[in-house]
């Protein structure tokens, strides 16, 4: 049995797992770098230990700090979390030689589906099937052209060394295969040093599609169905919701026992994530296999009703699942949107700073994962993620109704914040169609930018936003001359604090 | 009280105050409000029967508000004598913007590829930052030669802080 | 279709409410009294108008100023919620002779299910079981033994226009019988100047669980279940779960079928509450129906995934109920936790206040409805519920331990809160076992009153409030000291709220 | 300085303070604590790798606080030389407490059964107070004479208002 579980994170997450620890009766122990000092993690943990300056490279990435801590404070088990440490397999490996338990696979897991190639062969091996493509490096125009045709246009041509869109080449004519191969090569060459490229197929209207699992150590697998993750910004994700619009029940029950095959190859162990790309034909292809935790893994916890992270635990323990396939349902419907702090109108630049007041959204249907509080400082050093906002709802369209009423309900001061843009894209009509890829947030760039909205009750709302505005600047005018603080000398006492009681 | 809101301007004067009740007249319209605040950022105002509750914030400038009904924000400037005497100097405001780098926000100083003495253009990046695993390039406003740096490579910069001058 | 609701209510209940018609896209009107300028109701709904002065008997229940605001603002149709007008014939029939829809049943249901005699008559017509009894004055020695021979012993004598307690004789012996219809009637006549007294079984062990019922005008009626309610205080309850720990399933069937025969039996319309006595030999007997919105309404939305609001709304306005009694299921386990202002050390004395500070819990399986905010003035008129806490687990336990956490995760001060004396409830062996009924409190008394927890770690957390105390005690004196009211001239200005980011 | 923590008293000495990091003897004992203050109310403290979140909440005197650690409350009073002065002269709160009838909550004044010129006996109802849907009595704590009230039936009182003065 585990007794004590070291949290080798921070932020939401952090808190996340205490939550789950504390319901379970298990103890907590939390890390912080001195960035985090007044953190959530910090204060609602049993235990805390500072392992180091503010850089994640110097406290939450250092393998050595960390399992000094757990074994100062006799933990038995450390949850990763997601991110820092989660998917390094040196992490898993040294946790168990010394003699703790890691939550999460083992290091063989983690390094074959970490890297693609290896990822990729399992795949195709359990049958799952993986973006028709090559890995091998194009030398000729004759074998490029052989490649592209065995795959079918369009394609893709990568760089091997190859990120950030560099030395990517997308192809939909035969004729232009070897042109584009071979300027490919030569803006490889330029960014990385390295002119070697693969063609891969190019899957037109991708959706980002991934499926939940767990997998015991007595060899059981489930799935707890998918989560559709398709709107995203900067390559990261940014909405997800389960059901996916676009699944129909067959092709659920299809990949999900992909998935469960996917992780059996993998021996996998524990709560993972199998992404797939989906086109609008449905055709699905393995994408890659995240050996954590994810970011969104809460809507599939609103319609399965199983806690992951006491699952995850429980895993770790050596228990068996608690839950048959078949006991496993999908009620209902849930959505997260991912409250970052960050200037959503100005290319998503992240807007660190001090919470100076916050209202959160409460009432039916709703589920808050976070860890800030009025006060705190979004610090500058980890990622712009402040909260998530969850709704569920007997279906999509309640599901959204109600993310729209929360978003409206939420209110942050102090950092700017993706809210508005959130709200945006509950009303824009492809998102509440279900109609929506990876395209979405480009394709609909002007509904989501141009947010004038001049009806006809604008022109009164101006007229008290200013007066609004007129009755601050006096408040502030008539406080900072004089030095009375006391509300008693101010001609806008009604305003103030005073007791209500005493005006009656 | 000349306001300028989303960039229209409007004529506000408070006729009558009576505890939360007030009379005011914007441009020719006459405005019944109940008006009460709060919290700090929050004011509840009803009018005509319809409820708005608006979050009024101010960051630097109390002459500056930015508000919030419901999802729509609307910029306002107060055009106290203050406010018109600095525009009716002319808006140096920009002028100074243009030779003083800052951040709008905090973060780690990545690299600074430019030397006191240089002489930059306009568009060329004079300053990397690193916030929240993210990194944003600063660039020339204007031609120039950079008379001072205020940070150095690795410091940790709050938001609007000047970091580079130009002359 | 309805369009804009009137909510003839204020505190939580009509923010509820207003959530959900928000969800529904239909227009709010808000009413308040002096007292509540300030209220969330106030700010959430599309419109507010002031009807009077803060007592309720000068706003909340003057039904021409509600119908005024409600012809004022075009309104539709109008929602009670619970208490004030909410189970009033009167307002029920104004509203309808006013060309508006009142959202709950007629004028007829509310009187014949309102009056206790002709309730009873009703449900024993229909065949729901009553607390055997008779309503008749007891007039002479052998009418009174005889009455009591054909109900059984024991039997509760009660005077005809009692309350309070007083006119009430317990007997549970023949030869007491006589007497105590003597003491009774001899009492009644002081406290009521009417000496009549009639008798009634005695439920020992009771336990107070209710069923959801909800009616359309169309005939059909479903019940959603029961709600366990059987812990109570000055009658009141403060903690409400579901399924009950009691009943079995077959009991929930035939109580399911019961409760639908009591609301047919009533013409019912609307959602509504009947409520049972069941003893620890489950056997059941009608109490009273409910003609509103219940309290503890969320366990029921938690357990089913039904918004019980919209449901009354889609019947107010003519449609058929959206599932038929076979599509209702009971899936996991919630249980409510009433958050009053009031001093629950001290009889429970109301505890009203300004929130000076609020802290509430969120993450997995949380839901808060409330009113409150920080600044906010709980009113002295009206009643002490500031919010309701509601967790959701896969079973008891969970519900049970998750409750657990987020009382510990909530902080209120400013008043007094009943949030430490619910935290004792959740730990109580009667209350973790399931095996409880509506004398929980008393008979638990010295456990949940008696906290003194002396464990090992006691003496260091003592030393550690020392030492919090005296530095928040040295900040104080250094703040009252010297006219400065920046943190920078203060010794202690590292913790102040300066930016972290300077410190690092 | 003296520290009374739920009856007990403890000599709390500060040794040593550098940024969050105090070293403080209380009694015997040593603690090297972390403290951060984090809100209003809301003290971390790190003793041992332990973590401790405690409210410290001071209601009118600022000598006496609410401390409250988990689901835990103690209550602390802080024995400086006001404090030391006062209990030396004697406990005469106890005193005036009983010639004072308050209400600890705000409501509505119900009744006031009795004059000014009458003579009460100890546990006789002075007053009634309506708040929150609940009426409670409140009752003479000494045989007296009624020497003032200070409000009248149907008034909004205050918590902790003197309501009737008893000679």
């Amino acid at each position: 049995m585990i007794k004590k579980i070291l949290i080798a994170n921070r932020g939401e997450i952090a808190v996340r797992v205490i939550r789950s620890c504390c319901e379970m009766g298990i103890k907590t122990v939390a890390i912080f770098s001195e960035a985090d000092r007044k953190s959530l993690h910090v204060r609602y943990a049993d235990e805390a230990y500072c392992i180091g300056p503010p850089p994640s490279t110097e406290s939450y990435l250092r393998i050595d700090k960390i399992l000094e801590v757990a074994k100062k404070s006799k933990s038995d088990a450390i949850h990763p979390g997601y991110g820092f440490l989660s998917e390094n397999p040196e992490f898993s490996r040294r946790i168990k030689e010394s003699g703790l338990i890691f939550i999460g696979p083992s290091e063989f897991s983690i390094r074959t589906m970490g890297d693609k190639i290896s990822a990729r062969q399992i795949m195709t091996k359990a049958g799952v099937p993986v973006v028709p493509g090559t890995k091998e490096n194009i030398l000729d125009k004759k074998q490029a052209l052989n490649t592209v045709e065995s795959i079918g246009l369009p394609v893709m041509i990568k760089a091997a060394s190859g990120g950030g869109g560099k030395g990517m080449r997308l192809v939909k004519k035969k004729e232009m295969v070897w042109e584009s191969v071979q300027a490919a090569k030569s803006e490889a060459l330029d960014s990385f040093g390295d002119d070697s490229v693969y063609v891969e197929k190019y899957i037109e209207s991708p959706h980002h599609i991934e499926f939940q699992i767990l997998a015991d150590q007595h060899g059981n697998v489930i799935h707890l169905f998918e989560r559709e993750c398709s709107v995203q910004r900067r390559h990261q994700k940014i909405i997800e919701e389960t059901p996916s619009p676009l699944l129909t029940d067959n092709l659920r029950q299809e990949m999900g026992k992909c998935a469960i095959n996917a992780a059996k190859a993998a021996n996998y162990e524990g709560a993972g994530t199998i992404e797939f790309l989906v086109d609008n034909d449905l055709n699905y292809y393995f994408l890659e296999m995240n050996t954590r935790l994810q970011v969104e893994h809460p809507v599939t916890e609103n319609v399965t009703g199983i806690d992951l992270v006491k699952e995850q635990i429980r895993i770790a323990g050596g228990q068996k699942l608690s839950y048959q396939q078949n006991e496993v349902t999908q009620n209902g419907h849930s959505i997260e949107a991912r409250i970052y702090a960050e200037d959503s109108d100005n290319n998503f630049m992240p807007s660190p700073g001090i919470i100076t007041k916050m209202t959160e959204p409460s009432g039916i249907g709703v589920r808050i994962d976070g860890y800030i509080f009025e006060g705190f400082e979004v610090p500058v050093f980890y990622d712009p993620l402040m909260s998530k906002l969850i709704t569920y709802g007997r279906n999509r369209e309640e599901a959204i109704n109600r993310m729209k009423r929360c978003l409206d309900e939420y209110y942050l001061s102090g950092v700017k914040t993706s809210l508005h843009f959130l709200r945006r894209i509950m009303e824009t009509p492809d998102f509440v169609e279900g109609k929506y890829d990876t395209h979405f947030i480009e394709q609909n760039h002007d509904f989501l930018f141009n947010t004038i909205n001049e009806d006809n009750t604008m022109k009164n709302t101006e007229d008290l936003v200013a007066i609004a505005s007129l009755l601050e600047y006096e408040l502030n005018l008539n406080h900072a001359s004089g030095n009375n603080h006391s509300p008693s000398h101010n001609p806008w006492k009604e305003f103030g604090r005073k007791l209500g009681i005493t005006r009656l | 009280m000349e306001i300028i809101v989303n960039k229209k301007n409007k004529e506000v004067k408070i006729l009558e105050r009576q505890a939360n009740n007030l009379l005011v007249i914007v441009d020719n319209k006459k405005y019944h409000v109940d008006v009460k605040k709060i919290d700090k950022d929050t004011y509840s105002l009803l009018y005509k029967g319809k409820s708005y509750d608006l979050k009024v914030v101010s960051e630097y400038d109390k002459r500056k508000y930015s508000v919030k009904h419901q999802f729509n924000h609307y910029e306002v400037e107060i055009m106290d004598s203050v406010a018109r005497y600095r525009k009716n100097r002319g808006n140096n405001d920009i002028e100074e913007d243009q030779s003083s780098i800052s951040s709008p926000m905090p973060g780690k100083v990545v690299k600074i590829p430019i030397e006191v003495g240089d002489n930059v253009e306009s568009g060329q990046t004079l300053i990397i930052i690193s916030a929240m695993k993210m990194e944003s390039e600063y660039k020339a406003k204007k031609n120039g030669k950079v008379k001072e740096i205020l940070t150095t490579e690795g410091a940790i910069i709050e938001g609007n802080q000047s970091l580079i001058l130009l002359e």
